[in-house]
């Protein structure tokens, strides 16, 4: 097994230098001046601008001074050239922001007591940076509230900023182009076609456009109603569906999973999830989820744990309707469970031989708990009898 | 390699059969289509094509353009609102534009709409119920040295004032309902 | 072979024209089509056919934009042995005297004479003995003509846009010609440059070097573009040439493209011009059929193909990159710059885009050389301008005059004032991106440093004059109902802005205004100024500015005097 | 796998958005692995070409510059013909293919035969577009833009999946396309490769640790003494079993001929993942004891004799390892519900006390372990491409294998520079038909595969509510030809039947897939696809059954009844 190690994220790009707030800085020649300084941890604010998307240049908050112009440029969209000399913050940049930003306010309810975007929401943190308490202007909301009743996410036009990152997510990567601008001017608004429910468009629910929302206009169902941002601890993992092992991050409020999102760090997906990754983990949380070990009714009757005698039906358990659990196991302890287990493998090796053993491992299950699992059969039972469905 | 193949190369056969209703005009769109080789970018003029040939923009047109042209439906919606000369309800059967360019709004083009939709009980953009006569209003016409502008089923009328262009739409409305009569009549 | 071909077209096409006696012209371009050219023409045809007269004697040409489009339709009379005069205002009755004054009737036996002929020869024997003919006809020496100095539009209304033959006749085609034979495609790019032509479209920008630095890109496919997307209401200077004189503008863009290195193009029209549509597309497949078009342009190894694809009203199209979009389908919202269109255009490729009359400016300089170009105009802004003059004038229409010329020439001799007991007030100028010019500013030079340092722009040459009946707030407000309506939505400042502009302009107007609202109102325009994203952003507050710096006053007098406290 | 030397991802994932020319073949990859769909997507929208061979009209279809659409079966000819192509026109890399590889020349015996037209007789994909698809890939080719890459050959790589390998002759297609990638030299480099992606969260995993019948963890083969005494002085074992073990269909033909006797079953559920569950079902019933350890009360786990519960992965701490070799942390979200227990603490109980029912006198400790960062340190020792990591390393981004030192920073892209056998050999192939050919009785072809809102056989994802509100029922996909044929309406009833059963679900007509073919999810259980599929004929390498060819007739329930 050979192979040079390489970094493919690494290309070698010719690189330039630029001076942004009297720092020099290193960077590749086709990047951007705002992808740069939040690299280098200067801190730009920005709405539109997202680094998995291509640069819109709708918002006007990025903008910063340029040496020899005369007018404010935004950042999001300036190529680095040699020698640039950027200035990010300075009283006319913070007097033009804050006018950006009035007029963003004057069409965005000030809802953020009630708001559950409250703390992680883009304009929020921007209006309190530049305190911005009202509008001067006269507040006028451009589009009314729609309600998707779909059960992944909530759509709610009001607070949307026409930023585009939703149009920009679902065209450019998640491909499906669902949602688009429609009309224009003040009228505009993101819609599907002729606005009705998304279940009707070509929508597949992966959420990545809720994801990238800075506002509230686009949020997970599941957290309706249930915690601010601020009351949420954060937990990593990697998601259990399919082989890309997307990094995800949930966010709790207790015990209670209230969202699930990509952490964007992870080295595979960055931002980006799937509908599975994203919404189908409330299967733990299901009813139905095995909690306690269980012996089969005939067994458990041949090993005297219940009086009732019983005998396996022949119907399949794939018949129409699946049969319930309590009616053919009963519950049992883990020490009675493990000891049965442990005693009818040992009985099946010393009456047959090692081989009349099967395990059959999970691709679901963790490396550890294969490793283990493989160590038992082969080093415990004594067999090369194991395998797991890689191949189905 | 830096260069690039030229054209897409997946000359996929979409089928030009004509709409499932056998409504004829979608030949007529189905050619307007196939002349721009069904590629993506003709979106702007099928939707021209589209509305000289049906009027208006309806649901299931765009739909049927998405499919051919291979384009969001959602891009579509998109396009087709963002531009104003685009109409998803269908004209009366006489229209008249009024110029509101500056030439004519300095000229009082304002007045006159404003009189017109008094007088023939219309909203601005809009149709009566009989779907007799639309009253629409246009940026600018450029004929500007005639201000104000006014257009009526085609033909540009100079000079205008409100009375003029009443006295004008009135007798194209009188010869609909002559018809209409004559017609019940015989 | 081609050339040859094209020669000989030309050739005939003159000796065709000078055969006749006489020509007699008639403008059927849209202002003079509504005041009745289309009986005109008919009419005047009628006559003639009613004279009787020898072959090659006379001939009725339909043709483009005279200029005066207040007085159509207008018919210009073109006599070998006699002086050329413009008649004004002609109606039917009109056109058979004109044509009895100008041509002989035949005499005939009465056998000859058609049956439904009679009445007419009648008429027109009557008509000989009426004298009010006179009052109709424009001196050519009148200030509205020789005020005038046309580069542009020297053959609109001279010849018929219909007919590539008169076109060539009219020494058509030779500067493509000269540039295929006899220039390099950066020789081409330096003698636009040293014209000092400038982009017509309202930025201004140098087109030579817009050329240039498109020419040294290095790419496989680029496109050139014209901008026929005419959104300034007021406006109709690039309609009239496409409509009137296809052919120069497209011969423009085959020098242009050839000087860049493009190998197609696109003219991008407004939808509401769908007889520009149709000339220019006669124009191309005409063009197509005679070899100006297609692969080996004129026998050499020049390929270059256009088509025309149709806007559908949306102003901001005429912002390049918006316009770009526009044409490959998408919604037309404008990107930011750079990546500047020639670098990464159409489909990403390197493209130019130039607007109607910059294009038409080509040949001209071509032909005569940029150093005559050069000698017109001022300093920075050479050459001609087109204007459409409109509003509360005397005499308005197309107009076409030498770059320096002073706004009160225009209004005062051109425009022979405003019409009856009111005064002039203001000269508005680049349509919703401009602003008003006072009366004492009447003296300014119109050209591109000037008008901008007065807080208006260029433009695309709408030239509005507004008399003193004309309230400016709600002149001003309607140019912000404009850009509301016409903005694309993706900045805020230009979305948002532009609504609460709106919304202040209405409650000062409404008279609940205080005083503090008109400190707040120009402020807000200086931010949207300042942050929007394109040109059509930038420069919507400019009509609110100018009118808050020049006419203040009555603004204020819209504000409720304040209570003591 | 027999040309390059190992059986994984050679690239990585965030390598593909910049490719110039992407081939997937038998990947659903939009639904299937969504978030790898998303690179794909990127690479097109930056004007990568995108060729798709299937049978099926994947929605990334949308998004391709070409797409060939093989009779099921048939797309092993389609590979042929397009080496054949490179060869013929000189697109091949011949300085790759001197210095880098072996056995060329009888490749090129081969191929002469499989021209473009025989491949277009037989596989109904005209020969223009496969010798377009052979340029396209060969060079490298951009529809658009620039590439990122300044070689003068465009990069181009290859994601397959299941509809590939799935097959009787999953093994010879495999081969077929590292032959391919290694004719025009697409290997070794960023953005080319060949790139399987695997179905399941640690299916890659479980591999690398050594849960498959012939080999050991790391891949070190059970029947070569070397490695095995090593990993048994690991384990403080003399040595261990070298005759390969049972795979899991041979598994449950053994059980019924009463060879096999107890199953230990971790996490899975053959009754709805297995071909032909009927025989499945069968030899379950016949084991004398079975235990099944799952979160979920499974079909299998009904034939159980002791379910044991388990954590969810949500629920307990480990590592994965993905399709593209990373291995990453996992971490607990919540407290596993009830009684659950992690898997491992449950094997670790039940292996020690086997251990003292068959009085080994082995330490009694030797299946304890603290934690499972002691699991993986004993795990790094013993699997050899793992040897470099430990949790403080895994945290965060994760390595990719092979890292067999402290100090080294894990392998992004295999065989660059030279393959992990040394040369790349090419293996000549010739084409096979599918096993189960369509006939008079069965007349369509079945074909199974995944839905983007359900997950294997949907034990998880049937249990999220907005999953199920947006799938709620499982369908057959028919196209309307073969609809009309028995008068068969969308959304209503069908029945299709094979040789080994039938199931009832109801029809969606579509133009996805061909006429002739009906597409059918195993995610169901009230329509399970594995009733259908057959069990008899295996890869004769990698054991696989052949689910994506089997031969089926519909029928209308309605039809009959008039």
């Amino acid at each position: 097994m050979s192979g040079v190690s390489f970094n493919e994220a690494i290309l070698e790009l010719p690189m330039v230098t630029l001076t942004i707030d009297g720092k020099k800085i290193e960077a590749p020649a086709n990047t951007h001046v705002l992808q740069v300084a939040l690299k280098n941890g200067i801190e730009i604010p920005h709405l539109c601008y997202h680094p998995e998307l291509s640069v819109s240049g709708g918002c006007r908050l990025c903008i910063v001074e340029v040496e020899g112009y005369s007018q404010p440029v935004p950042s999001c969209g300036l190529a680095c050239t040699d020698g640039l000399v950027i200035t990010t913050q300075g009283e006319r940049l913070y007097e033009l922001r804050k006018n950006v930003l009035d007029l963003f306010i004057s069409d965005h309810p000030l809802d953020c007591v009630i708001c559950e975007k409250a703390g992680a929401c883009l304009l929020q943190e921007y209006a309190y940076e530049y305190g911005i308490k009202e509008t001067t202007y006269t507040p006028t909301i451009s589009s009314t509230l729609y309600q998707d009743d779909n059960p992944f996410f909530i759509r709610d036009h009001q607070y949307c900023i026409l930023c585009g990152r939703c149009v920009r997510m679902c065209d450019e990567i998640v491909g499906v182009h669902a949602i688009d601008f429609a009309k224009r001017g003040f009228e505009t608004n993101i819609a599907t076609p002729y606005d009705g429910p998304m279940i009707e468009s070509t929508c597949v629910f992966c959420g990545n456009c809720v994801q990238v929302c800075p506002t509230a206009a686009l949020m997970p169902v599941s957290r309706k109603d249930k915690g601010r941002e601020w009351e949420l601890d954060h937990k990593t993992t990697i998601c259990g569906y399919c082989g890309v092992g997307c990094q995800l991050e949930y966010a709790l409020k207790g015990d209670e999973i209230l969202y699930a999102q990509a952490s964007p760090d992870g080295p595979v997906n960055g931002e980006l999830l799937c509908t599975k990754g994203r919404y189908g983990w409330d299967f733990v949380l299901s009813p139905e989820r095995l909690t306690r070990p269980l012996i089969r009714r005939d067994l458990a009757y041949e090993l005297g744990l219940t009086s009732e005698p019983w005998e396996q039906p022949d119907t399949s358990p794939l018949a129409d309707r699946q049969p319930k659990i309590e009616d053919y196991f009963i519950p049992v302890d883990w020490e009675m469970a493990l000891d049965l287990v442990a005693s009818r493998l040992a009985a099946t090796v010393n009456e047959h031989d090692p081989d009349s053993v099967v395990g059959l491992a999970s691709a679901r299950c963790t490396n550890e708990e294969n490793y283990l699992f493989q160590k038992f059969i082969r080093a415990g039972i004594g067999t090369n009898n194991v395998d797991h469905c890689a191949r189905l | 390699m830096k260069t690039s193949s030229g054209s897409p190369t997946n000359k996929k056969q979409v089928k030009s059969e004509g709409h499932p209703s056998g409504d004829d005009r979608f030949k007529a769109l189905d050619r307007t289509m196939k002349r721009f080789n069904f590629e993506k970018d003709s979106l702007l003029e099928v939707l021209h094509d589209t509305q000289e040939i049906f009027g208006f923009l309806s649901d299931d047109l765009l739909i049927y353009i998405s499919t051919h042209l291979r384009v969001p439906l959602s891009q579509v919606y998109g396009v087709a609102t963002f531009y104003h000369f685009f109409t998803f309800e269908p004209l009366g059967k006489h229209n008249c534009i009024i110029c509101r360019g500056t030439a004519c709004h300095v000229k009082g083009s304002d007045v006159i709409t404003q009189a017109l939709s008094e007088e023939f009980a219309v909203p601005i953009g809009k149709t009566t119920e009989d779907g007799l006569f639309s009253l629409t209003t246009a940026r600018c016409i450029g004929s500007c040295g005639l201000a104000p502008v006014a257009v009526l089923n085609g033909a540009v009328h100079g000079k205008q004032t409100p009375q003029s262009m009443i006295t004008l739409v009135k007798d194209v409305l009188e010869q609909e309902t002559e018809v209409l009569e004559q017609g019940e009549a015989g | 072979m081609t050339l040859e071909k094209l020669e000989r077209m030309a050739q005939r096409e003159r000796q065709r024209q000078e055969k006749f006696e006489r020509r007699i012209f008639c403008c059927i371009s849209t202002a003079c089509l509504s005041a009745g050219a289309g009986q005109t023409i008919n009419a005047l045809q009628e006559a003639v056919d009613a004279c009787h007269c020898k072959e090659n004697d006379v001939e009725v040409v339909q043709t483009g934009c005279m200029g005066l489009c207040s007085r159509g339709p207008l018919v210009r009379v073109e006599d070998k042995s006699a002086e050329t005069l413009i008649y004004a205002d002609v109606d039917v009755d009109l056109s058979q005297q004109i044509i009895s004054k100008h041509v002989p009737m035949r005499k005939l036996t009465d056998e000859s004479i058609p049956e439904e002929m009679q009445e007419l020869r009648e008429n027109l024997k009557k008509a000989r003995r009426r004298k009010r003919l006179e009052k109709h006809i424009l001196g050519m020496d009148s200030p509205f003509f020789a005020k005038q100095e046309k580069i542009v539009l020297r053959n609109v209304g001279h010849l018929d846009p219909e007919k590539i033959e008169d076109y060539l006749a009219h020494g058509g085609y030779s500067a493509l010609r000269h540039v295929l034979q006899n220039m390099t495609a950066e020789e081409v790019c330096d003698e636009i440059l040293r014209s000092g032509l400038r982009g017509r479209g309202g930025g201004g920008y140098p087109t030579g070097l817009k050329w240039k630095s498109m020419h040294q890109e290095e790419s496989e496919t680029k496109f050139v573009v014209v901008n026929g997307d005419e959104g300034d209401p007021g406006a109709y200077m690039d309609r009239t040439m496409m409509e009137d004189n296809p052919h120069q503008v497209l011969e423009g863009m085959i020098i242009a493209a050839y000087a860049v290195g493009a190998s197609y193009g696109y003219f991008y029209i407004r939808g509401e011009y769908p007889i520009a549509v149709d000339r220019i597309r006669r124009a191309i497949r005409t063009a197509h059929r005679n070899g100006i078009l297609g692969k080996n342009v004129l026998g050499t190894d020049f390929n270059f193909d256009a088509a025309v694809r149709i806007g559908a009203g949306a102003f901001v199209c005429g912002e390049e990159t918006a316009l770009i979009h526009s044409v490959e389908g998408k919604r037309g919202m404008p990107r930011m710059r750079p990546p500047y269109p020639s670098t990464s255009g159409l489909w990403g490729k390197p493209t130019i885009v130039n607007n109607v009359e910059t294009m038409a400016n080509v040949p001209p300089i071509i032909n005569r050389g940029a150093d005559w170009y050069a000698n017109i105009g001022t300093e920075q802004s050479k050459g001609t301008k087109v204007f459409a003059l409109a509003g509360q004038l005397t005499n308005t229409g197309l107009i076409e005059v030498p770059m320096g010329i002073s706004l009160r020439e225009i209004v005062y001799d051109i425009g022979d004032d405003v019409p009856g007991d009111a005064e002039f007030k203001a000269a508005q100028t680049g349509g919703p991106s401009g602003g008003c010019i006072p009366h004492e500013h009447l003296d300014t030079p119109v050209d591109y440093e000037n008008l901008s340092k007065l807080g208006s722009i260029m433009g695309s040459g709408g030239l509005v004059i507004i008399d003193s009946t004309t309230s400016m707030p709600e002149f001003a407000r309607f140019f912000m109902d404009f850009c509301v309506d016409e903005s694309c939505g993706k900045c805020v400042p230009c979305r948002v802005g532009t609504i609460q502009i709106r919304i202040l302009l209405d409650k000062i107007i409404a008279g609940s205004g205080e005083p503090e609202d008109l400190n707040k109102l120009e402020d807000l325009c200086h931010i949207v100024k300042d942050t929007s994203l394109c040109g059509l952003g930038q420069s919507a507050p400019n009509p609110v500015l100018s009118t808050l710096k020049f006419f203040l006053d009555e603004y204020i007098a819209l504000i409720p005097a304040q209570e003591p406290a | 796998m027999q040309a390059f030397g190992s059986g994984a991802m050679t690239n990585s994932i965030r390598g593909i958005r910049d490719a110039d020319c992407i081939l997937i073949t038998g990947s659903n990859t939009a639904e299937a692995h969504p978030v790898i769909g998303y690179e794909v997507i990127r690479a097109t929208k930056k004007g990568a070409h995108l060729i798709i061979i299937d049978p099926r009209r994947v929605p990334l279809v949308d998004h391709a510059t070409l797409f060939l659409q093989p009779q099921p079966g048939t797309d092993i000819y389609v590979f042929l013909a397009m080496m054949h192509t490179i060869v013929k026109e000189g697109w091949a890399d011949q300085v790759f293919i001197e210095e880098r590889t072996e056995g060329f020349e009888d490749l090129a015996k081969v191929l002469d035969t499989y021209t473009p037209e025989r491949a277009a007789l037989i596989s109904g994909v005209p020969s223009e577009q496969i010798v377009e698809a052979a340029r396209l890939y060969a060079l490298g080719v951009r529809s658009k833009g620039d590439s990122v890459y300044d070689d003068e050959r465009g990069h181009s790589t290859i994601l397959y999946a299941m509809g590939i390998t799935q097959r009787s002759n999953g093994t010879d297609n495999v081969i077929s396309l590292a032959n391919l990638s290694m004719l025009c030299g697409q290997i070794g480099k960023p953005s080319t490769g060949v790139n399987p992606l695997r179905g399941q969260s640690n299916v890659q995993g479980a591999c690398d640790v050594g849960c498959l019948v012939n080999v050991l963890p790391g891949y070190q083969r059970v029947n070569l003494d070397e490695p095995r005494r090593s990993v048994a002085k690991f384990w403080g074992l003399e040595d261990l079993p070298d005759k390969p073990g049972l795979t899991i269909v041979e598994a449950t033909h053994a059980a019924l001929e009463g060879d096999v006797r107890a199953m230990y079953i971790m996490g899975e559920n053959p009754m709805m993942s297995d071909p032909n569950t009927q025989h499945v079902e069968r030899s379950l019933r016949s084991l004398d004891f079975l235990v099944v350890q799952e979160i979920f009360p499974s079909d299998t786990a009904f034939l159980a004799h002791v379910i044991l519960p388990a954590a969810s992965s949500l629920e307990k701490e480990g590592t994965f390892t993905n399709t593209e070799r990373r291995i990453q942390r996992l971490h607990a979200v919540l407290p596993a519900p009830g009684e659950a227990w992690p898997d491992w603490r449950i094997t670790a109980e039940i292996a020690s006390r086997f251990d003292q029912e068959r009085e080994t006198n082995r330490e009694p400790g030797y299946w304890h372990f603290d934690s499972v960062a002691d699991i993986f340190d004993e795990l790094a020792l013993v699997t050899p491409i793992y040897r470099g990591m430990n949790y403080a390393r895994l945290e965060g981004q994760g390595l990719q294998w092979p890292c067999p030192e402290e100090d080294h920073p894990g392998t992004p892209i295999l065989h660059v520079g030279r393959f992990s056998r040394g040369r790349g050999k090419f293996n000549p192939i010739e084409a096979r038909d599918p096993a189960e050919q369509p006939d008079e009785e069965y007349p369509l072809i079945l074909t199974t595969g995944r839905v983007l809102y359900h997950y294997h056989t949907g034990t998880m994802t049937r249990r999220s509510e907005p999953l199920h509100w947006r799938e709620p029922h499982g369908f057959v996909e028919i196209n309307p030809n073969d609809a009309e044929a028995i008068d068969l309406e969308d959304g209503f009833a069908v029945a299709i039947h094979s040789r080994r059963g039938q199931v009832r679900t109801r029809a969606r007509i579509t133009e996805r897939v061909p006429p002739g073919t009906v597409f059918l999810a195993f995610h169901w259980r009230e329509a399970p696809a594995n009733v259908l599929t057959q069990d008899h004929t295996l890869d004769p390498v990698a054991k696989i059954p052949e689910y994506k060819v089997c031969a089926v007739r519909l029928e209308n329930p309605r039809q009959n009844k008039k």
